[in-house]
């Protein structure tokens, strides 16, 4: 494995940072990269930043760690594990702040409780997220895996949903009504897991290697800051937003009034009672004791070897 | 015995236009030997066809002991110039390969094949593939499945056109001596004179363009015929007859 | 002489496992990277029980896809080799099939199939049946046509030909495609998996091990998959070894002599 | 004779895209389950600025993997051929690398060689390379030993030999091999794209549109790459007439007489 | 042009145990023509690798002008019992092969190449790829390909003997013209001991187990020969001399 992907100089002076993203194809939580690049806010931060694409949805944190990129968008679980095998890669920043996986169905089929899911096809990805999660909830609701059909999904389970080829589909509540809603017009039912016995814990955040870190804490430092920055904007301005990410990454208009509807459903995700970013020991206590409780995890680690903080603001 | 066994009554064949044997006729008696020499192409395979009924005729018929037989195979047992023996079967399996295709091989069929395998000098190879068969071998085997095929007419066409010299003669004798055995009419094409003279009773000379019955010669050599045969003045008389006659038109 | 055709293969073997050990501890590749043979080895065995069950799975699978491939491009190529223009429409069209990534329709798949081994099935069935289509077609016409005509000059009719002449001419290219189709079976279950399971295999178990970022884990399930195919290759060899003696034998098997 | 041989293939476009469009329209099947080869042909028509530059990034993946893969395959065939220790070791790891699952391994060869050609290169060239090599071993072995001898009795050097006399027996099985990679390679990129891309193809398309619920989007990319697969096929069709004239000419080219 | 142009001296060969080829030796005079004759496995083909240089003699030596040649290829031109011409070259192609494989074949050697074919009746023929010849067809561009090789001493290996009685005919007669005018020295394999006396000067017969020279016949019949020879008296004498020679072992 190269480490020497990182702190490459550009010939106008900018250093090279490059991002791995935490799934194989765009979407809508990439606005804040595309905001900063089209927006010249990396650039006014003397950052060149580039996307690398992970080969598989789990894998962002391996890239990271194996210095294909510098900085990786993941999940809590994915640092966890990682922490587990011992990839020299830390959180450096929450990217959300809130829990918003959950079950949906098909409009007016909602679940009574979470034991009505016993005998389902239940569609699933097949990152660590929603492994755990599914995990935690159906151990609450008194179920095994086993009582469950899981179907795995390569990339939406919402298309199989709306064919019945599901009974339920699991899924956040920025990416799955929003396509539910452009197929069939109307609203999916939803039942947030939070609701039961999930912890109410970010699902997202960015990691970076350790040693890059180590060599560039101002990159990190500067990235972040102009990332924030990027974030705000798009908070602010979300019909540009998403026509600037549209634009770089050539989509199809068509897409527009779902693209616009994700990122809407999006905001009230990005802040939490310290705004953007921060996290805390209690967020990756909860999210350890949850996958150890669930038998996916053999012991927790000190919340520090999961995060810090120190390069925000 | 001398009675009539085959007639090629006024057999034609074409190709589309080509005509590949010209109103062609010939009676052969019971029990008799006959072979064929002529050029490449004067239909000699073409006339067999029509014998093995392969091939319908374009007019004409041929007639087994008074039965029409034209276009309706399975009554004459047929050798090919190649030996064909089928690679999966064993020597034994080969020699009741007409038995396992018009019905069901049976373990008298079998104990038939190896009796005659024993008897014709291969007893040790009838759990053999064909592979692992010399070339006199696997034509042996050839000729011993047309036997097993039990049927009064043999058709060959140049069963041994592949051996070399020596192994040739010595399977020309073992052929005379299991039609002496066995009392068939044998229909045989060669390309080699000595060959043709050597075994029949009666040497059909064909010419193409269109394919035709030139000359027929008697061949009143005694039997048994041995190596000797071949240095006698009558054969070599008789041979030279049938070779002016295949040659004389290309001395123009 | 025996003992070297077995010698080789395993030299083989170890000369792979000496290479990928010495790469990764020359260039000190981290484990979740790329774990070392003997790490990649003591994963497979740490979790042998649960990856048994599973590898079974798998198995299944590929088989029965394979079955279903290579049944239907027998009957193809029976049909083609009979049938002119079935040869003439369908061949452009089983160049098409090859031509598709099947990579990229296995997602639509399920939507039209489910989740059953259907889906599977069509996946394994489509990476093996088409060498198995080219293979028998061209045992089929390679038949000596004075075999064919020697059986017709004996009486026999159309179907014991098929039997006895021309299906005995088709098992040595046949069993070539096979071996082939073994090989790749594997990894048509293992995209089946990946687009379209509920019960779990070896290739869904990848996933996960993945998802954990348990690299060892990945390779000891890659090479159990490896192993699969390998085996249904030997597989093959050894049917083919059985199913066609006369390619290797002098004579008969005893139990075999008719 | 010639209108009928093209006719044939355009008939069995024809042919799919008619049974095709008739599944839809009986089964009334949902666009983003299946769309109708009218809707994917309009997908095509509307993208297509955009699609273009993606195909021929694609195109210019599978070519190169193509290209390194045949080589690669034609090389070691030939050492395999020539050097007897080198076949016995070497056949039963290049049967090992068909049976490894390809897209398994995939993710792990991103992480070692990066995003850029590299990974694409290995990915399609371990498709390509294995038909090449057992092809061109078999016209190697298949070669008339009489001839040889005769090159020797000559006085002819080995080097000379092989150019004049081995070389070309080797083409008409190569082009087979190359026929069928051709066609797989396609797959081979759509494989490469997905698990390491920066620049975008027709498989990371294909992706983004899936994700997006682009169905019609999707099948779009696939038939586009499904004709990339096929075009190769046909290109090897015709190098192979012009490569190997005298399999299908009875006397040689004019500018090629000597 | 009497002198001794090739010395098989002492010449034997062992295939590990076995004895394929007995010391044999034979001195041939420049321009003559010599066959040979015996039954499979004598050691034909053998004595032929020898003196084209492909097998090294176990002992003994060849000469060639007094040089020693054992174990050197390249000295002589030698046709095998298979055409084996080479599928992807014209038959101008073919014929410059010698000249293609020892260095590069000019644009003069492929005119003499189309002069020679366009000599021996191939002149529609020269950008023709072997498939599209007859068999008598293939068999004179393998022997042009051997002449063209420019060799004082031709090795020919049973080179008729896949052809038709007919067609063999006809190659013979040519094989005679080329060699009448080009007074090459011809040593010549065949099983066909009709070929073998009305080719040749000499006639060898060989004898296997080992395999060894037999008798050596001289054969003084007038040239130039044609059909009718074959049909002389003194041919007839001869043949049943050479015939008695090869088969008196077959009758005890
Ligand atoms: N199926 C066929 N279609 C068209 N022409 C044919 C067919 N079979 C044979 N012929 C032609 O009929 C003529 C006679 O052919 P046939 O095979 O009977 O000759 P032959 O005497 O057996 O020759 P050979 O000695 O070479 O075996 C030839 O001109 C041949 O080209
Ligand atoms: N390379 C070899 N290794 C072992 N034995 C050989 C080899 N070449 C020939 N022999 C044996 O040497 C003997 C003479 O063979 P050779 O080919 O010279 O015979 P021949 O007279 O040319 O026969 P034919 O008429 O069948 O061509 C045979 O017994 C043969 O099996
Ligand atoms: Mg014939
Ligand atoms: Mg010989």
């Amino acid at each position: 494995g190269g480490a020497g992907a990182s702190s490459g100089k550009t010939a106008d002076g900018l250093t090279k940072v490059k991002v791995a993203p935490d799934w194989i194809a765009a979407d809508i939580t990439w606005i804040p990269y595309t905001v900063g690049i089209s927006n010249g806010f990396y650039k006014a931060a003397g950052l060149d930043v580039s996307l690398v694409p992970p080969p598989d949805n789990s894998s962002s944190v391996k890239i990271v760690a194996s210095g294909q990129a510098d900085i990786a968008e993941t999940t809590l679980t994915d640092q966890v594990f990682a922490a587990k095998q011992s990839l020299p890669v830390i959180s450096i920043a929450n990217l959300s702040q809130t829990n918003n996986w959950g079950f949906f169905t098909k409009t007016g089929a909602k679940l009574a409780s979470p034991a009505a899911l016993k005998g389902m096809k239940v569609g699933v990805f097949d990152d660590a997220w929603t492994k755990a999660m599914l995990g935690v909830v159906l151990r609450k609701a008194g179920l095994k895996a086993t009582d469950i059909q899981q179907v795995t999904a390569t990339d939406s389970d919402i298309p199989l949903l709306i064919a019945g080829k599901i009974d339920v589909a699991t899924n956040t509540t920025n990416f799955g009504p929003p396509s539910y809603a452009e197929k069939t017009g109307a609203q999916p039912e939803t039942m947030p897991a939070t609701g039961l016995g999930a912890p109410d814990i970010p699902i997202w955040n960015y990691a970076a290697s350790t040693r890059w870190l180590q060599k560039n804490p101002d990159l990190a430092r500067k990235w972040l800051a102009a990332t924030a920055k990027a974030t705000e904007w798009a908070i602010a301005n979300p019909d540009a937003a998403v026509k600037a990410y549209e634009a770089y990454h050539k989509l199809k208009p068509s897409g527009y009034a779902t693209d616009l509807a994700e990122w809407k459903a999006t905001v009230p995700l990005l802040k939490g009672s310290t705004g953007l970013f921060t996290a805390t020991d209690g967020q990756w206590t909860q999210l350890t004791q949850a996958l150890v409780a669930a038998g996916q995890l053999d012991k927790a680690l000190p919340p520090s070897t999961y995060y810090t903080n120190k390069y925000i603001g | 015995m001398t009675d009539t066994k085959l007639t090629i009554d006024g057999v034609e064949v074409r190709f589309g236009e080509a005509l590949a044997l010209a109103e062609t006729g010939l009676e052969v008696k019971n029990g008799e030997f006959i072979t064929f020499v002529g050029p490449s192409g004067c239909g000699k395979t073409t006339l067999m066809n029509v014998v093995a009924g392969l091939q319908r005729p374009t007019s004409g018929r041929v007639l087994m002991d008074g039965q029409d037989i034209s276009g309706r195979p399975g009554h004459v047992g047929y050798m090919f110039q190649k030996d064909l023996l089928v690679p999966w079967r064993t020597v034994t399996g080969n020699i009741v390969l007409g038995a396992a295709l018009t019905g069901r091989a049976t373990n008298a069929d079998r104990a038939d094949a190896r009796e005659l395998a024993r008897r014709y000098g291969l007893g040790d190879f009838v759990d053999h593939y064909p592979h692992a068969l010399s070339g006199g071998m696997r034509q042996r085997v050839a000729l011993m499945r047309t036997l097993a095929f039990h049927k009064d007419v043999l058709l060959l066409d140049e069963p041994f056109g592949a051996l070399d010299a020596q192994t040739r003669l010595e399977m020309q004798q073992w052929l005379l001596q299991v039609w002496a055995d066995s009392g068939r009419t044998v229909l045989f094409i060669t390309h080699d004179v000595d060959e043709a003279v050597f075994l029949a009773d009666r040497v059909v000379v064909m010419s193409p363009r269109p394919g035709r019955i030139q000359a027929i010669h008697d061949v009143g050599l005694p039997r048994p015929r041995t190596v000797d045969t071949l240095l006698t003045p009558d054969f070599m008389e008789l041979k030279s007859q049938v070779l002016a006659g295949l040659y004389h038109h290309m001395e123009g | 002489m025996k003992a070297v055709r077995l010698a080789t293969p395993l030299f083989a073997v170890l000369l792979v496992a000496a290479v990928w050990q010495l790469a990764v501890s020359v260039f000190k590749v981290p484990a979740y990277v790329l774990p070392s043979p003997s790490q990649t080895w003591s994963a497979l065995g740490d979790d042998w029980t649960n990856i048994r069950s599973l590898a079974a799975q798998t198995l299944y699978e590929s088989a029965i896809g394979f079955l279903v491939g290579a049944g239907i491009g027998f009957a193809l190529a029976v049909a083609m080799a009979h049938v002119k223009i079935a040869h003439r429409v369908l061949y452009p069209i089983l160049i098409a099939t090859q031509a598709v990534p099947i990579v990229a329709i296995a997602a639509p798949l399920v939507i039209i199939l489910g989740y059953g081994l259907a889906p599977k099935l069509v996946i394994v069935g489509l990476i093996v049946f088409f060498p198995v289509v080219v293979n028998v077609l061209d045992g089929l016409s390679g038949i000596d046509a004075g075999m064919v005509n020697l059986a017709r000059s004996m009486g026999a009719g159309p179907v014991k030909i098929f039997l006895l002449i021309r299906l005995p001419a088709t098992l040595s290219p046949l069993f070539s495609a096979l071996k082939l189709g073994a090989a790749y079976a594997v990894t048509g279950a293992v995209i089946g998996e990946w687009t379209a399971s509920i019960t779990p295999g070896l290739g869904k178990d990848l996933l996960l091990k993945n998802s954990r970022l348990d690299t060892a884990g990945v390779y000891a399930d890659v090479l159990l998959l490896t192993a699969i195919g390998i085996g249904g290759f030997l597989l093959m060899t050894i049917l083919e070894r059985v199913a066609t003696p006369w390619r290797t034998r002098s004579t008969a098997r005893r139990w075999f002599r008719r």
